[in-house]
């Protein structure tokens, strides 16, 4: 048709033959567990896809004729996507729920509640064992509706072969005077005054916005960033001393690069593999990433500093909240599973072989040899970061402050617009988004 | 054609010009072709290497293994059936719209043109429609993503051909339906040929759009099997961050299959058509 | 071959009457011409013969069919365009067989009769050639080519020769007289070029504003103008239109002056006097006037000159020595001074 | 047409204005145009209407709850930052399409007098960033062009410019985005004006050189005037491309610094995406649809008053 003869032939024939070899969707069949995850268990790009390729056979293996469908989802969309699906009805029957949606997916009810389908059951010593900050932040309203896998904390990546260059402890970096008296050693100047490497970089772009030092000092400070109506509480003296210090940075210790006022998180590690930054602050699960393309003795983390001497200042949490859909035909199956790859094997492999941060005390305590290794006392010195200074967001908080407090600290370096004055703007903007 | 020593001057500085285009089209891409080739730890370093690295095919074996064929060969099927949907739809609209008059003809054009902007600004409302297909139980089958990028190209199809088919005269039909041939056949044997580049230009248009649609692709199908490339090239731009090798390896697999169709389609481009169609 | 029969036949677009109640009679193997000035309605009777535009009211009939309702490809009719309208991406031989295909003759019948077609009209060294390649003569015996390779029962040429040069018009006139000569198929050809009518024609219909004025063969019409119009419009040069009134058993131009015509019986009034140029000589005496205007062709010479009846227009045999500003002359061959009604235009007898 | 003596009753137009007329021809038209406008209908414009009625209610956690009219859209148009973005949108959209359609007809008009495979060569070089994949074209860009550790910031720095930093600034930042959008865009509107071009039939050319006609004369006469429905349909797909386009604001500038490249197509993600205020973001939606389609018509009847 159309005229276009030879073309056409050609599309017809590739199109009949693309028809032919396409696997249709399975219909999910009583059998078949459906799971949305940002991981991809067919590629096996990353250790911990091979993990959970690895946790799924094994469950399909002890559980005949249950099939576990994993279906990757692009992870910025998949809470979203699995709100709307909710209410469509085609939501998957485990679901990895981004932390910072949990409370609104509960709210939903899009999450059945996991005592009921096992944690009830479970013996004092093994509620124990996965007891922690995450477990209590999945109890909303009195009961329990995910396991958090993938935990990560922001704090600040290290460049260990240069720290060990410089002769620097990154362990006694715990106050802001010694982390900038520190990074200064570490930035390095050439003949004709350019900067070759940063001490401290960051990034302020308002796109995927990271919790930034503000955000550290407020709640070093004050202990929390909202007001009892979670209206944003930004423009206090600690917050105005917080972007201060943030910003003092570039203007006046100049050992943060100014390009940061419009760089992104992405942007940093990349500078951090080439060398351009000796610390960044950024997300722990991307320390495997980084020791890939530097080797794992050059990359190290730590908590964020404060102003008491030994004591990091809380910075926020993220992980990914598996749960059970409310909706699902197969609950029982479902929260099976969810306890499965929540057990005590799984959770050695996870972290083991995966390299996440272990949800389970008893892995820790288990595994003492292979968290002495150099080569993964990151996972270490995340978990107790997260253990001393981990920040879940109150209930009732709404989204997008870590965007805001970036977009304060760009005007402020953009605008000269008054340090307060760029606060009280943001919290504007965040209040009106949330109605409060 | 005789030309005259400005219309040389301005072939120079043309020239000039679309060499300047061609850097900047060529230096980023040949980048990114480079970095596929590049181990992690020569990928990002300062100063930028531009060949001084161990070329290896690991982002591709990576790429491969991680089953991103299986999405080459989605969107092709997509893709094509997203061209012979826009262009059987279009063209016959295109038809009907230029050579036949119809009650509200008028208003169906508007609509036409209105949709436009539904189609290419269909992310800002991608809530309620996933929540519309999804209750309709249209979601996450094989047909969903080649209707929703096939009924996304229609308008402008419609339009480019129906430009395309005012510049035929219409004597040709009426000689046609003289000579025997139904509408149809006036349409296929007569004008289709003679809209050659049109058609070309629709086809691609149509073939790249579906190709490199991403926020339908990632959410109106859920299943593995069905995903198409350019959600699992974002795989690449992860949670754990992005991963520049394999990325770069996957979106130079992901534009072979274009510049292929280009050959195909590019050449109805390279010559015109129309002439000595009438003379009047 | 077929009669083609059209009956009370009316074209309306809106409100606006292209064609009201048109009736002809076309007998199978003649060749007719519809001829008329530009927007009398003769295309889109054509258009409405081919089934391009439908019919508001009356009847058409090909043969004993009435074909108002059919599609052009059920009536069996072939149409050659003022624009040729030849299919560009087709070589010749393929728009000549366009429409043996459309009809799915075999292909070794296809091949045999473009053959044929192409032979008749001198087209097999250009059969493989694309339209742009050929000259605008070319084309226009390819589009009728295309137009007897399917021996129609009905030929329908709209105006086709109007995109040619003089002498080429001259030829391909011919050559379409000869074809259908050869071929005896009935034929309507639209033309606004009375030449072209006289020499084809076996009938002339004469057309304006959607009427018809006057029907019948190329020298009944030219012998016997019907009205003014007719009178006005066949022939060339055309012929001289005098004013004039009948008062007092006299003829008197409209300043008052006496004809040198006689006066038809029982005339009245305002009427108009036709008569033909070369129906006008020099002589010593009769109408005197001045000359304006002498133009040789050769053959012969056109004399304009001013008289008391206007302008008169003398066609002469002879060569002549006449040169403007000249008074002159003219004799008026009184059995050929046509007279028409000057009110409603009509011939008088 | 002829010009014989026809005093009486010429109905000019008669001749141009006449179509196909016969009814079951008339009937075929409508069947013509059902399967595309069907299509349309079942899969853009019902999924938009039901938008704007999804819009009219209080959605909580993308769960529609009760119906509250307008409120979502007074509640966006009463934010004075909102109307600042939709300023800048205009402008930037304003620049990047007049120069993007400039250069494009430009671009077109060299590459149609071209021939064979090298014609060929040069629309594939053209149309290369339009083809690779959106994100990581963006990615691309602004790594090479614009990042602290690409190749041209590498480049400049060798030349001893260190404080050239194009996104830290609000001007160049702006600048950056606005060719970003040529460099996105520019290969698909040379598709689609190409495309224009070849459809003009070369007889008018060859007659307007027999008449003399310059090039200059040929490019205004004939070449402008018998594009003007491709350029049309690029204006239309430029503005409405540029209006919604993402991934420039989002990765190559991020919107950033300080707002000066935060368009309305990024402010909507960012309330969608960041914040999670989708009432906000609905209603944006619905609206940049509203506004889209009211300056694609203008467009269309703009260019119809003026042929």
């Amino acid at each position: 048709m159309f005229g276009l003869d030879r073309t056409t032939r050609i599309l017809l024939r590739a199109a009949v033959a693309s028809l032919s070899i396409l696997t249709l969707a399975q219909q999910a069949s009583a059998q078949t567990l459906r799971m949305w995850t940002f991981l991809d268990p067919a590629s096996g790009k990353d250790p911990r896809e091979r993990v959970l390729k690895k946790l799924i056979d094994q469950f399909e293996a002890a559980n005949a004729g249950v099939k576990i469908q994993v279906e990757p989802q692009v992870w910025q969309q998949m809470t979203d996507k699995f709100l709307a699906a909710t209410q469509t009805g085609t939501a998957p029957d485990v679901m990895w729920v981004h932390l910072r949606r949990v409370p609104d997916a509960i709210k939903l009810g899009a999450l059945a509640n996991l005592d009921d389908l096992f944690a009830k059951k479970w013996s004092k010593e093994e509620a124990d064992d996965i007891d922690g900050s995450f477990w209590r932040f999945s109890a909303k309203p009195g009961a329990h509706y995910h396991i958090t896998h993938s935990r990560s904390n922001v704090g600040q990546f290290y460049r260990a072969d240069l720290f060990r260059e410089a002769g620097i402890d990154p362990k006694s970096l715990t106050t802001w005077d010694k982390f900038v008296a520190a990074a200064e050693k570490l930035t390095v100047r050439g003949d004709n005054g350019v900067t070759t490497r940063w001490g401290f970089g960051q990034a302020f772009a308002t796109d995927g916005a990271n919790n930034s030092v503000v955000f550290s000092v407020m709640l070093d400070k004050n202990g929390v960033i909202f007001d009892e109506k979670n209206r944003a509480n930004w423009a206090t003296p600690a917050g105005v001393d917080g972007l201060n210090l943030q910003l003092d940075m570039i203007r006046k210790w100049k050992i943060t690069q100014p390009g940061a006022v419009n760089e992104k998180n992405d942007d940093l590690y990349d500078q951090f593999n080439a060398g351009r930054f000796a610390i960044i602050r950024g997300a722990s699960a991307r320390i495997p990433r980084a020791m890939t393309a530097l080797g794992a003795d050059k990359v190290g983390f730590f908590g964020t500093p404060s102003f008491t001497e030994g004591k990091f200042s809380p910075a926020e949490v993220a992980g990914w909240s598996v749960g059970v859909w409310s909706g699902s035909k197969q609950k029982e199956l479902a929260g099976k599973f969810v306890e499965f790859m929540s057990s005590k094997e799984a959770d050695r492999l996870w972290t083991m072989e995966g390299g996440a941060v272990p949800i389970r005390k008893s892995t820790v305590k288990e595994n003492a040899a292979f968290f002495a290794d150099p080569k993964n006392a990151y996972l270490a010195d995340v978990a107790a970061a997260m253990l001393e200074a981990g920040w879940f967001p109150p209930d009732g908080a709404g989204a997008g402050w870590n965007e805001e407090l970036n977009r304060a600290a760009q005007d402020v370096l953009t605008n000269k617009t008054d340090t307060k004055a760029a606060l009280q703007k943001a919290e504007q903007s965040y209040n009106r988004a949330h109605r409060l | 054609m005789v030309r005259s020593r400005g219309l040389q001057a301005m072939n120079i500085a043309m020239g000039v010009v679309v060499l300047s285009i061609a850097l900047l089209n060529i230096i980023p891409l040949a980048w990114g072709v480079l970095a596929s080739f590049k181990p992690p730890s020569q990928l990002i370093t300062y100063p930028p290497r531009l060949f001084d690295f161990n070329a290896t095919w690991e982002n591709y074996i990576s790429v491969v293994e991680g089953g991103f064929m299986n999405g080459v060969r989605n969107s092709t099927f997509y893709s094509i059936a997203a061209v012979a949907l826009a262009l059987a739809a279009g063209g016959l609209a295109a038809f009907g719209f230029d050579r036949f008059e119809f009650r509200q003809k008028g208003t169906m054009f508007v609509l036409v043109i209105a949709s436009i902007p539904l189609a290419i600004g269909s992310a800002a409302i991608l809530v309620p429609k996933f929540l519309f297909f999804a209750s309709l139980g249209m979601t996450n089958q094989w047909y969903t993503l080649p209707l929703i990028y096939g009924v996304h190209s229609v308008p402008i199809t419609i339009w480019t051909l129906k430009g395309s088919l005012e510049g035929i005269p219409k004597e040709l039909d009426e000689a046609a339906y003289v000579d025997g041939a139904s509408s149809f056949m006036v349409l296929t044997r007569i004008l289709a040929p003679l809209c050659k580049p049109a058609i070309g230009a629709a086809a691609l248009l149509i073939f790249i759009h579906a190709w490199n649609e991403f926020v339908a692709g990632s959410v109106m199908v859920d299943a593995r099997e069905l995903k198409p490339i350019q959600p699992l090239l974002y795989q690449y731009i992860g949670f754990f961050g992005r991963e520049w090798g394999p990325l770069t390896a996957a979106a130079t697999i992901a534009i072979l299959p274009i510049l292929l169709i280009y050959a195909l389609f590019g050449r109805l481009l390279v010559s015109g058509l129309t002439r000595g169609a009438t003379k009047g | 071959m077929a009669s083609v029969a059209i009956e009370s036949v009316r074209k309306q677009y809106g409100n606006v009457t292209a064609i009201r109640d048109v009736s002809i009679d076309i007998p199978d193997g003649k060749f007719v011409c519809l001829v008329g000035p530009s927007g009398c309605g003769k295309s889109t009777l054509l258009r409405m013969i081919a089934g391009l535009e439908e019919i508001s009211g009356g009847e058409i009939r090909i043969g004993s069919r009435v074909v108002n309702d059919l599609p052009p490809k059920e009536r069996d009719i072939a149409m050659v365009f003022q624009n040729y309208a030849l299919y560009p991406h087709m070589t010749v031989a393929q728009n000549m067989a366009f429409s043996l295909r459309m009809r799915g003759v075999s292909k070794s019948q296809i091949d045999e009769r473009t053959k044929r077609a192409a032979g008749i009209l001198n087209l097999e060294y250009l059969l493989d050639r694309y339209p742009r390649q050929l000259s605008g003569g070319q084309r226009q015996r390819v589009a009728m080519g295309r137009a007897i390779v399917r021996s129609p029962q009905v030929f329908l040429f709209d105006e086709p020769l109007s995109n040619l040069d003089a002498k080429l018009r001259v030829q391909m006139r011919a050559e379409i007289k000869q074809l259908h000569q050869r071929l005896k198929t009935t034929t309507i050809y639209v033309t606004h070029d009375q030449i072209e009518a006289m020499t084809m024609a076996d009938k002339i219909v004469v057309m304006r504003d959607g009427i018809i004025e006057q029907e019948g063969a190329p020298l009944e019409l030219y012998d016997e103008p019907a009205n003014v119009f007719v009178a006005g419009f066949i022939g060339s040069p055309a012929m001289n239109l005098i004013e004039a009134i009948a008062e007092g058993g006299a003829l008197l131009s409209t300043s008052r002056e006496a004809l040198p015509f006689d006066l038809p019986r029982g005339a009245s009034g305002k009427l108009t006097c036709g008569v033909r140029p070369e129906h006008i000589a020099l002589a010593n005496q009769g109408l005197a006037g001045q000359v304006l205007l002498v133009e040789p062709t050769g053959l012969d010479t056109l004399v304009t000159a001013a008289t008391v009846a206007g302008p008169i227009v003398a066609l002469l045999r002879e060569r002549t020595s006449v040169a403007p500003g000249d008074h002159v002359h003219f004799r008026i061959d009184q059995k050929h001074v046509h007279y028409f009604d000057g009110a409603s235009g009509r011939r008088l007898q | 047409m002829s010009i014989a003596a026809a005093p009486h009753g010429t109905t000019p137009g008669a001749r141009t204005a006449r179509r196909i007329r016969p009814l079951r021809l008339r009937l075929a038209g409508v069947g013509y145009v059902t399967p595309a406008m069907a299509l349309l209908a079942f899969t853009l414009i019902l999924p938009s209407l039901y938008g704007f009625y999804y819009s009219l209610h209080n959605i909580r956690y993308l769960k529609a709850n009760e119906f509250i009219g307008l409120e979502n859209y007074r509640y966006l148009v009463t934010d004075p930052e909102f109307w600042h973005v939709v300023i800048r949108s205009t402008g930037f959209t304003a620049v990047a399409v007049t120069f993007t359609l400039v250069i494009a007809l430009s671009v077109s008009l060299w590459i149609n007098q071209l021939h064979g495979p090298f014609a060929l060569f040069v629309q594939i070089v053209v149309i290369l960033p339009w083809v690779v994949s959106h994100v990581v074209g963006a990615l691309l860009f602004r790594w090479v062009f614009v990042n602290d550790i690409g190749l041209g910031m590498y480049f400049l720095e060798q030349m001893g410019i260190h404080w050239f930093k194009p996104v830290s600034d609000p001007t160049t930042a702006m600048a950056v985005l606005v060719g970003f959008a040529c460099w996105r865009t520019l290969g698909f509107a040379m598709l689609l004006l190409l495309s224009g071009l070849k459809s003009i039939p070369q007889d008018l050319y060859e007659a307007a050189h027999v008449d003399g006609a310059t090039a200059r004369q040929r490019l205004f006469a004939i070449t402008l005037p018998m594009l003007k429905t491709p350029m049309l349909i690029t204006l239309v797909i430029l503005t409405v491309s540029n209006l919604n386009n993402i991934e420039g604001p989002l990765i190559v500038t991020g919107g950033g610094p300080a707002d000066a490249t935060n368009v309305l197509a990024l402010d909507l993600y960012m309330r969608a995406f960041a914040k999670f205020d989708y009432n906000s973001a609905i209603a944006l939606g619905i609206g940049m649809f509203a506004a889209n389609i009211l300056l694609a018509l203008a467009y269309t009847r703009l260019v119809k008053s003026h042929g």
